[in-house]
């Protein structure tokens, strides 16, 4: 039984500079695993390279065993990869409800089945209320909840969340926190980068920390957040 | 050519779907959920049929105006599916005018063929120009399109003056003979009226049907942002490519008719820049991405221009000039873009309130 | 915004509607270029219609009715052009006439030719207006043909005087408009019928073009003939980089537009000199009241006409006699008059309308070739004969 | 080898037209490079120039060199000026906008320049625009070797500012990242006015050299402004080098495909080489890429 994700050895360069050197992760269906490590250390260069949006020098990605890694962004969400951005951008000037149609349409050409999608997916956010706003007038812990609705949409089997808990006050990201886990509930694989500890030691059974887009500690949250290598790169970053 | 009242609701293009309405009077009880459920922007369609019958009734000596009205309007409608719905800004769409044009011309008088099959064959030929032209430019970052658009433009115009076998030339070509369908003298301007009405209906009738379906949505979210497109498994090239093969068509289409109403084809004036730039500007100053902004532009531009010929007409580009500064500075998104937003706005301030 | 539009419309309305109205008068349509970049020929035509009217209304008009020209403005586009047309046929004019740029007359020609209305031609020389030309399309001003033919008359003469093969090749050079073009293509016609050999033909695009690569090329081939096509802007270009590459030609030959006009001897300077040109009218033409047109033309402009004006005051005195002799202004009729014309000496020459090498109903009259002589033109062949010195061109290194 | 001088003319005639082409494409990928407008009035800034130094010419009688020294300043004042009352306002506006902006101010120029000198093409004689002086059996027209050797100092002098100066230092930050320059301290709506202001006024020494050459319409700008598009694309967009290079690349393309293939086709060999570029190697000779991963 393939992984649900295998990522090897990858490695992105933006000229002579090495965003990300040599890392390798992998998860199963149902599995959380998180991305941290001080700004500027390659989690979202790592992301991108998962995701398509930016390109791997080396390494191979495998979805459910079969190659992706030279395919483009769209084409990896067709396989089942979703995808949260860092900075939510929902469609301007369209709808909450026709937002998440877009995505929707991936799975279902007929617009009436694609509908019923969206707002399936929007319900299970908590957004169906407000289907018929214009999407540019949420705040921000609903667009939050858009952008992981347009995510849920595709219906992907991985799942990536760029940040997703950043700037939620503490009852949001508690619904936020156990809507992620009834998510990997449901079988999707789930990799998270994040910042907010909270999330990350409640939801992760696996860490992975970066640092100057190296892999320097890997294993469970708190066994992780003791490592002195972990401490040192994270106050090491502090003072920059 | 109207619209079955059963369409899918929607909120792009007419008014959102799941607000419940206020208090429909007794006699709109059939009416108004139609209209809720997108009927709206059909009644608009049949509007604009009945102005153009109107047209046709009042100024019957002036079918000329009225014709290159509504071909004004059609092409600027065809370059919106691009422009506005998809985002990318062309001022090369008289190349596809010209071509429309000149296919018309050259088969009609090099081998004959009968207009509706020169017709089909502009149309493909423009699709077929758009892909491989889509092909280049679509997959660069920045502003190559709109860059290229003006190049592709002016190398169809040069061909056209050098190719003298083919286009007869700086000369130009002069259709005197075509087939008649139906029974119908393509070269009666009354037939021209009525086929450029129905060609202006075509491409707004082809514009809500796309707007509202998969490929409209996807055209939207191409055009709002590339990257989040691309997360809903939207491949940007290929939408792009499907929007410019359609508005190329859609625009080669009112070519062949504006090649029969000329019936003297020449390359400067069909291909020229001029002509790729008011097709453009009337329906930014219109309304980028909305049904009717585009044929509210050229109207409002076509009749300003017969109102102010002698105040303007020695530099009558002046005014296009001036007005697409005053829409850039003032009102972004476009007349009819500007009214929608308010509408919708205050559609959903009322439904929010009540 | 809605009262503005509701303004438009009303506007618009009133201007549609405020058609023809009573008529004591005489009208005739005319399409011209008021505005737009052909609109210092439109003012050359307005000039040549108020002589033309003073003229004809203190002759009595057409029987003792007055006449009236209903100008029409077509901004030097096409669209606006056939939208005038549309207008002038259904007030029911009786002769419409127009208009400067061939890009325009030639679908105006069209139009009138499937409306069965006659159309009359006076400044537009695109061979293809009359060529094949259709029933109702009557020309008076030569066409495009007759700009190359004056000049190979010239070459003749040249070869007459100074012993045959004195000329023998040509290389033309022309612009990608529609009358360069034409006129091109005449060079190559006549120089094959006459026993000059075209060398080179090259054309190029739009004003303010870079001549020397064809120039450069043309000078290894040693031509006898430089036969230059082109419009104002690029003549004086073309002049000023022929001195400058050095091309040495025995005859530089301008044929039309640009060369004919004063512009060009300022831009060009002594340049200029020796070149000769093609027109179709000049005040020196043997033709009664020329020297006193041009008197009144130059007092209604406030400078020197063009020959466009010349055209069109001729074209209003073809279309008063038409009317005069027409049996009612019925198309038919006044179709019927058109092809009955026979005006043997008006101020733009003998005037009627013949069907011959391939034209219908043209005028068949000759163009008029000058020399520039000393920052001047002068007159050199008129109506068939020499009228004066065919000037050497010296080599460049020898002015 | 009797190929040989017919070539050398063709090339230093084309490089001699290039070298206008390269001053003003250089103006146009400034404008981009700074500010990330594409200039669609870049080519109606030519024709400004060129009627500043007609009307100079007729009325003073000023030599249209002398010209310059009036036509730069004048230049720069007016593009910086139209910076700040029309592009400023569109500083984070979608870049359509602006690129819709200028396009309407190339509308209202050239069709001013109508209103004002109506459409009959001007010129202006100098008694030295047809001289020639002979090199090796080529001969090179002293007004293009005049209009040669400004364009170099011109172009000279801006690298100096752009590189020996305070402000230039300031215009290369802008250029590489508004926000940090901002960060730094710069005043960036200022660089931005100084750099559409010498932008303009390159463009219009580019007009004014050009007068004595050729022939001033009031439409002759549209056909500069997509010169000066093919070449800052071929040079890559933004690169004031690549631009000299596509300028100079251009010239020859085009003279010595007028020269030995079609003369007609004159302008379509840049266009031809534009999509070529594009297809092929679309960061331009000289550029960094700009192909979507």
């Amino acid at each position: 039984m393939p992984r649900a994700l295998e990522a090897e050895r990858i490695t992105v360069q933006f000229g002579g500079l090495v965003a990300v050197n040599d890392v390798s992760l992998a998860l199963d269906t149902g599995q959380i695993v998180g991305l941290i490590g001080p700004n500027g250390a390659g989690k979202s260069t790592l992301f991108n390279a998962l995701t398509g949006y930016a390109k791997a020098r080396r390494g191979t990605v495998r979805l459910f065993g079969s190659n992706v890694e030279r395919l483009p962004p769209y084409a990896r969400a067709r396989r089942g990869m979703g995808r949260t951005f860092q900075i939510e951008r929902p469609f301007e000037g369209l709808t909450v409800l026709e937002n998440v149609l877009i995505p929707a349409f991936l799975r279902h050409a007929n617009r009436a089945e694609a509908e019923a999608a969206a707002m399936h997916a929007l319900e299970l956010v908590g957004l169906s209320d407000r289907a018929v706003q214009p999407s540019s007038d949420l705040n921000l812990a609903r667009r939050r909840r858009l952008e992981l609705a347009k995510a849920l949409a595709v219906q992907p089997r991985v799942l990536f969340l760029d940040e997703l808990m950043a700037g939620l006050n503490p009852p949001a990201l508690k619904e936020m926190i156990g809507f992620v886990r009834s998510l990997a509930d449901s079988g999707i694989a789930i990799v998270m980068v994040e910042h907010i500890m909270q999330a990350v030691t409640e939801l992760c059974e696996e860490v992975i920390v970066l640092a100057f887009g190296e892999k320097i500690a890997h294993g469970a949250p708190q066994q992780v957040m003791n490592d002195p290598r972990v401490v040192e790169a994270y106050l090491g970053g502090a003072d920059e | 050519m109207t619209g079955s009242p059963d369409r899918g609701p929607d909120a792009g293009a007419g008014p959102p779907p799941a607000a419940p309405s206020a208090a429909p009077g007794p006699a709109s009880r059939a009416l108004t959920p139609w209209l809720e459920r997108g009927g709206a922007p059909w009644l608009g369609l049949a509007g604009v049929a009945a102005a153009g019958a109107a047209w046709y009734v009042v100024f019957p000596s002036s079918l000329s105006l009225g014709i290159g009205l509504l071909l004004l309007a059609g092409w600027a409608s065809a370059w919106d599916l691009l422009g506005g719905w998809t985002g990318q800004t062309s001022l090369g769409h008289a190349a596809f005018v010209g071509l429309g044009a000149y296919v018309v011309g050259v088969t009609a008088t090099k081998y004959g063929l009968a207009p509706w099959w020169s017709v089909l064959l502009a149309m493909a030929l423009a699709a077929v120009l758009a892909f491989l032209w889509g092909r280049i430019t679509f997959g660069l970052r920045g502003s190559y399109f709109v860059l290229s658009s003006i190049a592709v433009a002016e190398i169809l115009r040069l061909i056209a003056i050098n190719e003298r076998k083919l286009t007869g030339g700086a000369i130009g070509l002069f259709i005197f003979d075509l087939d008649r369908p139906f029974g119908l003298d393509l070269f009666s301007r009354h037939t021209e009226f009525w086929l450029a009405l129905g060609y202006l209906l075509l491409v707004l009738a082809t514009t809500l049907l796309v707007t509202r379906g998969k490929l409209g949505y996807q055209m939207r979210a191409v055009r709002e942002d590339e990257a989040s497109a691309q997360a809903a498994g939207i491949n940007p090239v290929s939408v792009k490519s499907l929007a410019f093969m359609l508005s190329a068509a859609l625009t080669a289409l009112g070519g062949c008719i504006y090649g029969i109403f000329l019936s003297a084809l020449q390359p400067q004036p069909l291909f020229e820049l001029h002509l790729s730039v008011r097709i453009a500007l009337v329906a930014i100053i219109g309304g980028r991405g909305t049904l009717f902004g585009p044929l509210i532009g050229a109207a409002m531009l076509t009749l300003a221009g017969e109102l102010f010929r002698n105040a303007f007409a020695e530099a009558n580009l002046l005014i296009y000039g001036l007005l697409i500064v005053i829409v850039v500075l003032f009102v972004p998104r476009g007349l009819m873009g500007e009214l929608r937003r308010r509408a919708v706005r205050r559609r959903y301030a009322k439904s929010a309130g009540g | 915004m809605k009262r503005v539009f509701v303004a438009l419309l009303v506007g618009c309305l009133a201007l549609l509607t405020a058609t023809a109205t009573a008529q004591e008068t005489v009208k005739i349509g005319v399409i011209t270029s008021l505005t737009g970049r052909f609109a210092e020929f439109g003012e050359q035509h307005k000039a040549g219609i108020q002589a033309a009217l003073e003229d004809v209304n203190a002759a009595g008009g057409v029987n003792g009715a007055a006449v009236e020209v209903v100008f029409e403005d077509d901004i030097s586009e096409v669209n606006a052009a056939l939208t005038a047309g549309e207008k002038l046929v259904n007030q029911g004019l009786p002769l419409v006439m127009g208009a400067y740029s061939s890009g325009i007359t030639n679908p105006l020609a069209q139009y009138f030719t499937r409306q069965q209305r006659p159309f009359l031609v006076f400044t537009s020389s695109d061979d293809a207006i009359t060529r094949p030309g259709s029933d109702w399309i009557f020309r008076i001003n030569q066409p495009s043909y007759a700009y190359a033919q004056v000049l190979f008359d010239v070459f003749d003469a040249i070869n007459a005087e100074r012993g045959a093969g004195t000329l023998k090749t040509v290389v033309t050079v022309h612009g990608n408009g529609a009358f360069e073009s034409a006129v091109a293509d005449a060079v190559d016609v006549i120089a094959a019928e006459r026993g000059y050999t075209v060398l080179q033909r090259q054309d190029y695009d739009q004003a303010g073009a870079d001549f020397r690569p064809i120039l450069n090329r043309f000078k290894t081939l040693n031509p006898d003939i430089l036969f230059m096509v082109s419009y104002a802007a690029d003549s004086v270009a073309l002049m000023r980089q022929v001195q400058e590459v050095g091309l040495d030609a025995k005859v530089f030959a301008g044929g039309a537009a640009g060369f004919a006009l004063p512009g060009f001897i300022e831009g060009s300077g002594p340049a200029a000199d020796y070149v000769f040109t093609a027109t179709m009218w000049t005040k020196d033409v043997p033709y009664p009241g020329a020297q006193d047109l041009n008197a009144r033309l130059s007092a209604i402009l406030g400078r020197t006409p063009s020959y466009h004006a010349a055209q069109a005051y001729a074209a209003v005195i073809t279309a008063v006699d038409v009317l005069k002799r027409a049996a009612s202004f019925s198309p038919a009729d006044v179709r019927a008059a058109l092809l009955a014309t026979n005006m043997p000496d008006t101020v733009y020459g003998p005037i009627r309308f013949e069907d011959y090498q391939g034209y219908k109903n043209q005028a068949p009259l000759p163009a008029v070739a000058e020399q520039v002589v000393n920052g001047d033109f002068v007159t050199v062949y008129v109506n068939g004969q020499v009228v004066g010195d065919l000037l050497e061109t010296p080599s460049w290194n020898a002015r | 080898m009797e190929w040989l001088a017919p070539f050398l003319q063709n090339l230093t005639g084309g490089l001699l037209i290039g070298g206008i082409y390269a001053l003003i494409g250089v103006g146009l990928s400034l404008i981009f490079g700074v500010m990330r407008i594409i200039n669609f009035a870049h080519g109606e800034f030519v024709a400004v120039g060129m009627y500043t130094a007609i009307v100079l010419f007729q009325r003073l009688g000023m030599d249209p060199y002398v010209a310059l020294l009036v036509a730069a300043p004048l230049g720069f004042v007016l593009g910086a000026a139209l910076q700040r009352v029309v592009l400023h306002r569109l500083i984070d506006a979608p870049a359509d906008s602006t690129l819709l902006a200028t396009l309407g101010l190339a509308l209202v120029l050239s069709n001013v320049l109508f209103l004002i000198f109506g459409a009959e093409p001007k010129s202006i004689y100098l008694p030295y625009a047809t001289a020639t002086v002979t090199l090796g059996g080529v001969r090179l027209p002293v007004a293009q070797l005049i209009a040669g050797a400004i364009t170099l100092v011109v172009i000279v002098g801006l690298w100096l500012i752009l590189t020996r100066t305070e402000v230039g230092r300031a215009v290369r930050a802008t250029a590489q990242n508004r926000l940090g320059a901002e960060l730094v301290g710069i005043d960036t709506p200022r660089i931005h006015a100084l750099v559409f202001g010498i932008g303009m006024a390159l463009a219009m020494c580019a007009g004014v050299i050009l007068a004595p050459l050729l022939f001033a319409v009031p439409t002759v700008g549209s056909s500069y402004t997509l010169k000066a598009f093919v070449v800052t694309v071929l040079g890559g967009l933004g690169s004031v080098p690549g631009a000299i290079g596509g300028g100079l690349l251009l010239g020859v393309v085009e003279f010595l495909g007028a020269s030995y293939l079609s003369s007609g086709y004159r302008d379509a060999y840049g266009l031809f080489a534009f999509l070529l570029i594009l297809l092929l190697r679309p960061e331009g000779l000289f550029g960094r890429t700009v192909k979507r991963v």
